[in-house]
């Protein structure tokens, strides 16, 4: 009982410095919340502005801070490493792409509310908060923190059955997964007496490694993390809620929800549990292979686009799986360059169903996308692009993605696992072919010009040109992967 | 002794008020079993030296959150023949399952003795040892960030249920706080020019 | 002395590329005064190459034109090697296509596709004379096959003739069979002397003669031997020797004129110049030798005998160009080269010959070729009939004409022979000479002689051919009847040849008949007392007694031997079986592949069973996705479990 | 290593630029179509100069080019020629102009897409063949596969989806098993580089594992049986312009990977397992000649014939092995690898012209059946002159470029087992069967029905890209020794590096 | 004395009981949420008995949070339960199929 022994009141002030970007976006949601009370439902776009603006001044502050090393302030609680400051970026830009693609859809459905745009901020804030979590607590309560505004936002159209159903369904499971995450979080602090990642990470190097107590707890923290990625057989929450949202909500789960959760597979096993790397990549080569297995496959029996990209979803956590269970650096590197790359061409993706979806029509269907070469070649060639990047084909960003992953289950001699992998994205490509082939090779069905604010059009293109041009030249962004993650 | 033969028989309660919670048809049955259940924990948490958090516990949970389920429950209306079904049709092999789960956890914790570490035995308690003290003071000095973020979890659950819940009524008068804010002067009174009468 | 070698060679492709290419805007006149005039460049310096080789006694040239291509160190040129057996060959070709090129005017007269045929059948020439000039294999191949190409193109002349089409394509095929062999020929002589080149090759024979091929584990054969038999087999397919023969009859779809040019004088012989010119290394292996000597021998026999039963006047010329062929092959298996040679070339001119005046009688006769519709022509057509009768009389091998020297020779030797099947071969010359003169008789008697058997309008219009045609009638009749005089001594016993013929002396039977040659006239004096003749004498009494005096007994021996009669109708069944089993199976297999193996096993099996499998496996594994949300924790949950089971395992 | 400018990138970029330019300027149909023109015919020009500044005698690499591109895992742009893959550009350039001069007319919707497919592929095939780098080649190869796809499924026939999806998948799943290899590579040596790749020691076992993930990626590129049946349906289904390049180029990235890759990376693999390679090619020629005689459908006749005759390339090129067996010595290694590269380019120019010909009378007819034809030269003389002289290429007639390929990997293969060479030679028969049978059918014979009485010969377009490719198919019949010239320094090294072992003592 | 073996146990079965509740129900889904909370009372058992036997008040911490983050669970939980009975006019699980596949 000696916390109080190594506190200092300075020390922690000091520390704020390094929350500044948390205490802001904090701040900016609150005040947008009291803001949206004054704006009719005319001028109710303006909060999406103003969210997009905070979002985008929190990013300048998070690349301002200057990081070099691991930063660990407010009582061991707040990390601040280049893995954090990346993710961070990635996060909340993609979430302001999310609220560009979002605003036009919610208009249109008549479901534009401030609040989307105030939960989307603290769910932001949870995610920045598990990013940077230190210690099991934050980690902990940041992933709630996003939880929590995601049930409420899955839920959020109220007049839509379906949407009501599929939040329960990952309320439910969710809830389960954080208490299954939190037991086990239990037996790691029973085993280790710390909750404090580089405290656990010592004891862990001290002696615990293979502990049957501590591969118990290991054991439950797997199937949380394995919940919150969507890995099989802990995935089954993913394609009824990535159908049931409203799109735009399906979007920001399927984006910056992965990054946290990539956030919260790093902290807690290579970083906490470095010292049972054995233990967990065994766990983990089980769930990567179900889950491309599963994904790939039962994506070719979707007729649903969303659902289908739920199931790719799966599938490429299994390639993400690969990286962080090869437990190398280079393998670290490999899965966030994967996890950045799939959300940059998952938003997209998304972004192509919102900007197709009008008055009444989802545009959730994968028939909905035929001959969209005859009504717009320019977006048909957008999607286009994301889905040869998501069936992993150079020269965009996805095969680069791969790439990596590849080459770190083989730099672990993991040689089957490769080509298993490469087996299962062949099955993957499949179905992605299936959109190009409808875009192409049919004809339209509906007529309807494409719509969509200027704005929007723009943002969509430059995101699916990003997915192109990384994929021309990834140096950058590997790069910048392999410092993050040295 | 005494403390041990009460852990066994708030646990035993614990139990068997947990597996009602489960198995009872009535969500109100549930819902007071559950409420059992806290009370229990309390006790046994407060064997285990964790006052606070045992007074907390029946506070929050049974003055609060428990009232709250009883509330929706109540409100909702439901209609309490329809639920009178079973359990899921594939229950043998559900409960196998979570059998076999229960066992592997036991097994880990009693046999393998969790690695060694449930051999431990509780360090003595310095004589003026205050569990809120020491709680209290960790909270605001050292965990004062997390608190921080309970706090936003907080506004968060509010916003979220009101956002959810919240109906305006047809018919009703809700204030408009937008339209009251941004109403202007030329809006509401109309200055009307009237030239001045003349007298035939 | 290379210019007038390319010059000879490519005359003719010059001219048959201008025909070919321009021949609307030259016109008709214009494409037979260039292809003719082509020809006869080459013509007249392939007379002056042969008096400057065989009287100005320059010394053979042997020489690359440009480098083909070099790869692996081996050297593939274009060259020429002309010495007095290519020399003879390109006298003879050009002659005789000569001859045709003037005829053709004549006979293609009416034909929309003139220049096109001129254009061809210079062509032929071009590509015959790289054929016979060639200094190694590469370019020798590369003739082959292009006189094959040629034949293929006119036989399928009248390309919209169904039958016409059916033969180019067997004629092509069938060759190809050869081809098939002279390929594996070529290659096993690159394989064992590291060189295309001749003189290399044959300095390098011995190489060959001491390698042995390991056709399976336990079967050795001796290289030179498999050499040989498969540069044979290549030489079956051009020369048309039994079974590979079945073309050529066929190949009288085409016009008359590359009947008798393709089919009978030139290209079908280049199979006896090979031979020829590989003796150094045929000479080294008995057994191959063996193999020609039967194979021709029974060509000569029994392709003969066909002969007299057929009814298409160019058939019956086509069977005895095949039993001629025959009677070359024999010879060379006796290692009598040059009595092959000598008949080739005697054969060139007087059967080209009977296929012009069998050409000049379709004409006359409206382009009827049935004999049956013929008879009494003589009186309409003199010309035609006395050079078709010194044609007949070479043919048959009546004393003093060309035939009777190649072939009393070439039999003479093959009696001298010891080698095995010599007998058999003996047997098959002389009873063919038999044949020979029966069913060219036959032909002759049926053609030219007896009642008139045409109908009223054909009668009516019967005249004797144009100049352009009976000009090369009366000059391929000249040497047909001559030549033997002048030219038996230096080329069968002389050292005509010298080195480009090579025979051992243990099997050098030309000597030995040699040693009893004592000039032209003793020779025809000393063969009036031979088998030979008299045979011949009865042969043509036969067909005297049987065809024009007693047609009746030709028809009643017909129905006393009907099997007989049969049998040769159907050729032996070759075409038979070569339709009905042969292209039906090689059809049927490919389809059988493809069905099955392709479509069912590969396809549908493989491929599409693997992703209808994939397809299946996700609609299934949707039903686990049931959309209840406490399956949905039970999945969570077996998860869990079997973590833990794995852990409890481990330990 | 000789440097040469930036002549490769140039071919590489200019052709892809060139296509995003007609995407987004080719909304007006001829705009579209004359810079397509002006772009491919800059390429080939550009090419030209490839073959007169190449400096025969050396197997080095030529007009290298070298920066670095993603350090992180050491990949470089890297791209280079030697005398292998310097003939294959040519003819890609080559092709591709006259891709899109016989595409003129004959393609109706999204004009500005198909020669912008065309144009970007060329681009990436040109890359395929002058990449260094592993990784690099590896995008271009995959990256091909991206407007191929769009080519058969857009512009294809009506069984189009099944087949270009299947070539897809196909070709997809082969590349993916060669990506492992080169990533096992990587890792074990630290680079790229295929230099590298082709020094390194590796033991027989890795080899194996190598050469079988090469062999799953090329054998069905080239395509090899029985990974074959993709080609017919490809074939079949995709335009014209997309079957000259499928057959012309497309096929011989097989052939050239296993000259790159699988040849001198793996040779003590490519040892082991030649006879698995010698055995399919055999059964590539004689099987698939059989088959090629059933078929009913002039371009699946013309595909079964490629493979065929694709059947020879791979024969050719592992043909080498058993010759040392069998003589002891190493001549004919060299005659082997020439014969197959050869073959390819000559495959390349007279299959294509092939299928250019079908394309021809599907302009007209609208069929590719080959019942619907008969007596196609009676209406179109000059067409059946070509026809059946591309035929006649087809059946390998020497003074055609189809023969000489044959012929040397027929001599190479009785080096090392008469049973070999008996097997390919029956090529000669089999070739002559089904080409000669389908022109006899096709070609010759009465006018068979009214709309081959309609048709009309040859328009100067069609004629001039025919008589280009005809004059090519004669002029390297005719004369292929600079040719060989260029190839023999590479392929002498090849032959070398071919019987050095590369497990590491 | 209780033993830590006797809490982590009694954590266990709850634990258990509570997965089992989630799984075995088709009927209600307040009972669900219930089940909930209960897996979060197992979970604070064990922090608060590793709190206790380790000497550390984290453990007591991270149960303070966990309470006010089951407290806001049940909030939105809650307020979930009643979009979907709005819009359902049940709260059975069976019900919640209309997303499946």
């Amino acid at each position: 009982m000696n916390s109080l022994a190594q506190f200092s009141v300075s020390q922690f002030n000091a520390g704020l410095v390094y929350a500044c970007p948390e205490i802001f976006l904090g701040l900016a949601a609150c005040a947008i919340l009291m803001l949206d009370l004054l704006l009719n439902d005319a001028q109710r776009r303006w909060t999406g502005v103003l969210a997009v603006i905070s979002l985008l001044l929190t990013t300048i502050l998070v690349t301002l801070q200057p990081v070099a090393g691991k930063i660990v302030a407010l009582g061991g609680l707040f990390e601040l490493d280049r893995m954090a400051q990346v993710l961070k970026v990635v996060t909340l830009l993609t979430v302001a792409v999310v609220f560009v693609y979002s605003t036009d859809y919610l208009q249109r459905r008549a479901i534009l509310k401030g609040e989307y745009y105030v939960l989307g901020l603290f769910a932001t804030l949870g995610a920045m908060v598990l990013i940077s979590a230190g210690s099991l607590i934050t980690l902990y309560l940041g992933l709630e923190l996003m939880s929590l505004c995601l049930y409420a936002m899955v839920a959020f159209d109220r007049d839509s059955g379906v949407a009501a159903e599929s939040a329960i369904k990952y309320f439910v499971l969710g809830s389960m997964a954080s208490g299954t995450l939190l037991y086990g979080m239990s037996i790691v602090y029973g085993m280790t007496g710390n909750l404090e990642l580089s405290a656990i990470a010592d004891a862990v190097h001290n002696g615990l490694g293979d502990n049957i107590g501590l591969v118990f707890g290991i054991a439950f923290l797997i199937v949380g993390v394995g919940f919150k990625f969507g890995a099989v057989p802990f995935h089954m929450w993913i394609p009824d809620v990535y159908e049931g949202s409203p799109t735009c909500v399906t979007v920001f789960i399927g984006t910056a929800s992965k990054l946290a959760a990539f956030a919260l597979a790093m902290r807690l096993l290579p970083e906490a549990l470095a010292g049972s790397q054995g233990d967990w990549s065994q766990m983990l080569v089980v769930v990567a292979v179900l889950s491309m297995a599963v994904g790939n496959i039962v994506a070719i029996a979707q007729s649903n686009i969303k659902r289908m990209l739920a199931y790719s979803t799966i599938s490429h956590v299994g390639y993400i799986l690969l990286g962080i269970l090869s437990g190398t650096a280079q393998g670290y590197q490999a899965s966030m360059f994967y996890m950045i790359s799939y959300v940059i061409v998952a938003a997209g993706a998304f972004g192509m169903i919102l900007l197709l979806a009008r008055q009444g029509f989802e545009a959730d269907k994968i028939v909905d996308f035929r001959g969209l070469n005859a009504r717009s070649p320019w977006f048909a060639g957008m999607m286009a692009i994301l889905m040869f990047s998501l069936a992993g084909l150079p020269p965009f960003i996805g095969f680069w993605a791969k790439l990596g992953v590849i080459q770190a289950v083989l730099g672990v001699s993991y040689t089957w696992l490769a080509v298993v992998a490469v087996l299962f994205s062949v099955v993957g490509a499949f179905f992605y072919l299936r959109i190009v082939k409808l875009m192409y090779f049919d004809e339209p069905t509906d007529a309807a010009t494409i719509g969509g604010s200027v704005l929007m059009r723009t943002v969509l293109s430059a995101n699916a040109l990003l997915a192109f041009g990384l994929g021309v030249i990834p140096g950058t962004l590997l790069q910048l992967c392999q410092r993050a993650l040295q | 002794m005494f403390p041990t033969i009460l852990f066994f028989t708030f646990a035993a309660t614990l139990i068997a008020a947990a597996l009602g919670v489960i198995l009872a048809r009535n969500p109100v049955y549930s819902a007071l079993l559950l409420v059992l259940c806290f009370f229990n924990s309390a006790v046994i948490w407060l064997l285990l030296d964790a006052e606070f958090l045992g007074i907390v516990l029946v506070l929050v949970y049974v003055g609060a959150v428990m009232v709250l389920f009883l509330f929706v429950v109540m409100m909702l209306d439901i209609n309490l023949a329809e639920l009178r079904k079973g359990l899921a049709s594939y229950w043998p092999l559900a409960v196998a399952i979570a059998g076999f789960v229960v066992f592997a956890m036991i097994n880990i914790i009693v046999v393998k003795h969790l690695g060694g570490m449930s051999m431990r035995t509780a360090p003595a308690l310095a004589a003026n040892y205050s569990n809120t003290r020491e709680l209290g003071t960790a909270l605001f000095t050292r965990y004062a960030y997390p608190a921080q973020i309970a706090a936003v979890i907080l506004l968060v659950a509010s916003v979220a249920a009101i956002v959810l819940t919240l109906r305006r009524r047809t018919g009703g008068k809700p204030q408009n706080i937008a339209q009251q804010v941004a109403v202007r002067a030329k809006d509401r009174v109309r200055i009307v020019k009237m030239a001045s009468e003349k007298r035939p | 002395m290379q210019s007038i070698y390319l010059t000879i060679a490519l005359a003719p492709l010059v001219a048959a590329v201008i025909a070919g290419l321009f021949g609307k805007s030259i016109g008709r006149a214009g494409a037979h005064s260039i292809t003719i005039l082509g020809v006869g460049i080459s013509c007249i310096l392939s007379c002056y190459v042969l008096y400057q080789i065989v009287f100005a006694g320059q010394a053979p040239f042997n020489g690359a034109v440009y480098t083909w291509l070099v790869s692996d160190g081996v050297t593939m040129d274009v060259g020429f090697l002309i010495d007095r057996l290519s020399a003879l060959m390109m006298v003879v070709v050009t002659f005789v296509s000569l001859m045709v090129h003037v005829y053709t005017i004549g006979y293609m007269h009416d034909d929309a596709g003139y220049q096109r045929f001129f254009s061809y059948i210079s062509l032929f020439t071009f590509s015959m004379l790289m054929l016979v000039m060639s200094n190694n294999f590469v370019q020798l191949f590369f003739g082959w096959e292009a006189v094959g190409v040629v034949s293929y193109l006119l036989i399928g002349f009248w390309y919209t003739r169904p039958t016409a089409i059916f033969a180019n394509l067997k004629a092509f095929l069938v060759n190809r069979v050869g081809d098939f062999g002279f390929v594996l020929g070529i290659a096993a002589v690159l394989r064992y002397t590291g060189s295309m080149d001749y003189a290399t090759v044959f300095a390098h024979a011995d190489q060959i003669a001491a390698a042995q091929i390991h056709v399976s584990s336990s079967i050795v054969w001796p290289a030179i031997t498999f050499t040989c038999i498969c540069l044979f087999v290549g030489a079956m397919g051009k020369s048309a020797q039994v079974p590979l023969h079945v073309w050529l009859p066929d190949s009288m779809e085409g016009p008359t004129p590359i009947s008798a040019l393709i089919h009978a004088a030139t290209m079908v012989t280049a199979g006896i110049f090979m031979v020829a010119r590989m003796s150094p290394l045929f000479e080294l292996s008995e057994t191959a030798l063996s193999t020609v000597l039967i194979i021709g021998s029974t060509t000569a026999f029994f392709m003969g005998l066909l002969g007299i039963v057929n009814n298409d006047i160019k058939r019956v010329v086509a069977y005895s160009t095949l039993s001629q062929l025959g009677y070359m092959t024999v010879a060379l298996g006796v290692s009598a080269y040059s009595a092959g040679i000598f008949h080739l070339m005697t054969h060139a001119f007087f059967k080209a010959l009977l296929f012009l005046a069998a050409g000049s009688v379709i004409m006359a006769m409206h382009h009827e070729q049935d004999m049956r519709k013929m008879g009494g022509l003589k009186k309409y057509m003199p010309i035609t009939y006395w050079t078709c009768l010194v044609g007949s009389l070479a043919l048959i091998g009546f004393p003093g004409s060309s035939g009777f020297f190649s072939k009393d020779a070439l039999i003479d030797a093959v009696h001298e022979s010891h080698r095995t099947g010599s007998g058999y071969a003996y047997f098959c010359v002389l009873t063919g000479v038999f044949i020979t003169a029966l069913y060219t008789f036959r032909m002759f008697f049926m053609t030219f002689e007896g009642k008139e058997r045409m109908d009223h309008h054909t009668q009516e219009h019967l005249h004797e051919s144009p100049w352009v045609v009976t000009v090369p009638l009366i000059l391929l009749a000249i040497p047909s009847a001559l030549i033997g005089w002048f030219a038996v001594k230096p080329v069968l016993f002389g050292d005509y040849f010298g080195g480009a013929i090579h025979v051992l002396p243990a099997n050098d039977v030309l000597g030995r008949v040699g040693e009893e040659f004592h000039g032209s006239g003793a020779f025809v004096w000393s063969a009036l007392t031979a088998l030979p003749v008299w045979f011949a004498a009865l042969g043509v009494f036969t067909a005297w007694v049987f065809f024009l005096k007693r047609p009746d007994l030709a028809d009643s021996a017909e129905r006393r031997f009907k099997w007989l009669h049969t049998i040769l109708v159907n050729k032996y069944g070759f075409d038979w079986f070569n339709e009905h089993v042969i292209m039906v199976a090689a059809r049927a297999l490919g389809g059988g592949l493809w069905r099955f193996g392709d479509q069912i096993v590969i396809d549908e099996g493989l491929v599409n069973g693997s992703a209808r499998t994939v397809g299946w496996l996700g609609s299934v594994m949707r039903y686990a996705q049931s959309g209840y949300l406490y399956h949905y924790a039970f999945a969570m949950i077996l998860g869990l479990a079997s973590f833990l089971l794995w852990i409890l395992w481990r330990t | 290593m000789m440097s040469g400018g930036y002549l490769l990138s140039l071919l590489i970029w200019l052709p892809i630029v060139g296509g995003f330019a007609v995407l987004f300027f080719g909304d007006r149909v001829l705009v579209a179509k004359w810079l397509s023109l002006i772009v491919s015919g800059l390429s080939l020009v550009l090419s030209v100069p490839l073959w007169t500044s190449f400096k025969t005698g050396t197997a080095a690499m030529q007009f290298v080019e070298r920066s670095p591109w993603i350090s992180t895992i050491h990949s470089e742009y890297y791209i280079g020629v030697d005398g292998i893959s310097m003939p294959l550009i040519l003819l890609t350039t080559f092709t591709t102009v006259l891709i899109v001069i016989a595409s003129w007319t004959n393609v109706e919707k999204r004009v500005a897409q198909y020669f912008a497919a065309f144009l970007i592929l060329e681009g990436l095939m040109i890359g395929v063949f002058a990449a260094l780098d592993g990784v690099l080649f590896y995008v271009f190869w995959e990256a091909m596969l991206i407007p191929m796809f769009i080519i058969i499924g857009v512009w294809g026939g009506p069984r189009r989806v099944y087949a270009t999806i299947k070539f897809f998948l196909y070709t997809f799943i082969g590349s993916l098993l060669m990506l492992v290899a080169l990533i096992y590579m990587y890792l074990k040596s630290g680079s790229y580089e295929l230099a590298v790749f082709q020094h390194m020691p590796l033991t027989l076992t890795e080899q194996t594992f190598i050469f079988l993930a090469f062999f799953a990626a090329f054998a069905v590129k080239v395509p090899m049986w029985p990974v074959h049946t993709w080609l017919p349906d490809a074939h079949v289904e995709a335009p014209t312009g997309g079957s000259v390049v499928l057959a012309a180029i497309m096929l011989k990235m097989g052939g050239y990977g296993f000259l790159r890759f699988s040849l001198p990376i793996a040779p003590d693999a490519s040892r082991e397992l030649d006879w698995l390679i010698i055995g399919l090619s055999l059964i590539a020629v004689v099987y698939i000649g059989f088959v090629a005689l059933a078929q009913r459908d002039m371009k699946k006749l013309i595909a079964y014939s490629s493979i065929a005759h694709m059947g020879f390339v791979t024969l050719g090129m592992f043909i080498g092995f058993q010759i040392v067996a069998a003589t002891g010595r190493t001549s004919g290694i060299s005659m082997g690898l020439d014969g197959a590269i050869v073959q390819m380019l000559s495959h390349g120019l007279v299959s294509g012209a092939m299928f250019l010909c079908v394309g021809v009378m599907y302009d007209r007819v609208h069929s590719r059946e080959i019942s619907a034809y008969g007596g196609v030269i009676n209406t179109m003389p000059k067409f059946a002159a070509f026809m059946v002289l591309f035929a006649l290429a087809n059946s390998g007639l020497p003074g055609t470029s189809g023969f000489i390929g044959e012929f040397m990997v027929i001599l190479a293969s009785f080096k090392a087992n008469v049973w070999y060479a008996f097997l390919a030679a029956t090529i000669l028969v089999l070739g002559a069967a089904y080409t000669l049978w389908l022109v006899k059918r096709v070609i010759f014979g009465e006018v068979a029905n009214d709309k081959v009485a309609a048709l009309k010969d040859l328009n100067g377009r069609e004629f001039l890209v025919l008589g280009v490719l005809a004059a090519a198919v004669l002029l390297v019949g005719l004369w292929p020794a600079p040719l060989l010239d260029v190839m023999r320094a590479s392929t002498q090294q090849l032959a070398q590096q071919l019987l050095v072992s590369k497990i590491a003592p | 004395m209780i033993t830590l073996n006797y809490v982590l146990t009694l954590s266990a079965i709850l634990f258990a009981i509570a997965v089992a509740g989630v799984f075995l129900n088709r009927r209600n889904i307040i009972v669900l949420l219930m089940c909930i909370e209960l897996m979060l009372l197992a979970v604070n058992f064990n922090f608060v008995a590793f709190s206790r036997y380790l000497g550390d008040i984290g453990g007591q911490i991270f149960v303070f949070f966990i309470l006010t983050v089951a407290a806001a669970e049940a909030a939105i939980g809650l307020a979930i339960l009643v979009v979907v009975f709005r819009e359902r006019r049940s709260i059975e699980v069976e019900d919640l199929d209309t997303l499946q596949g």
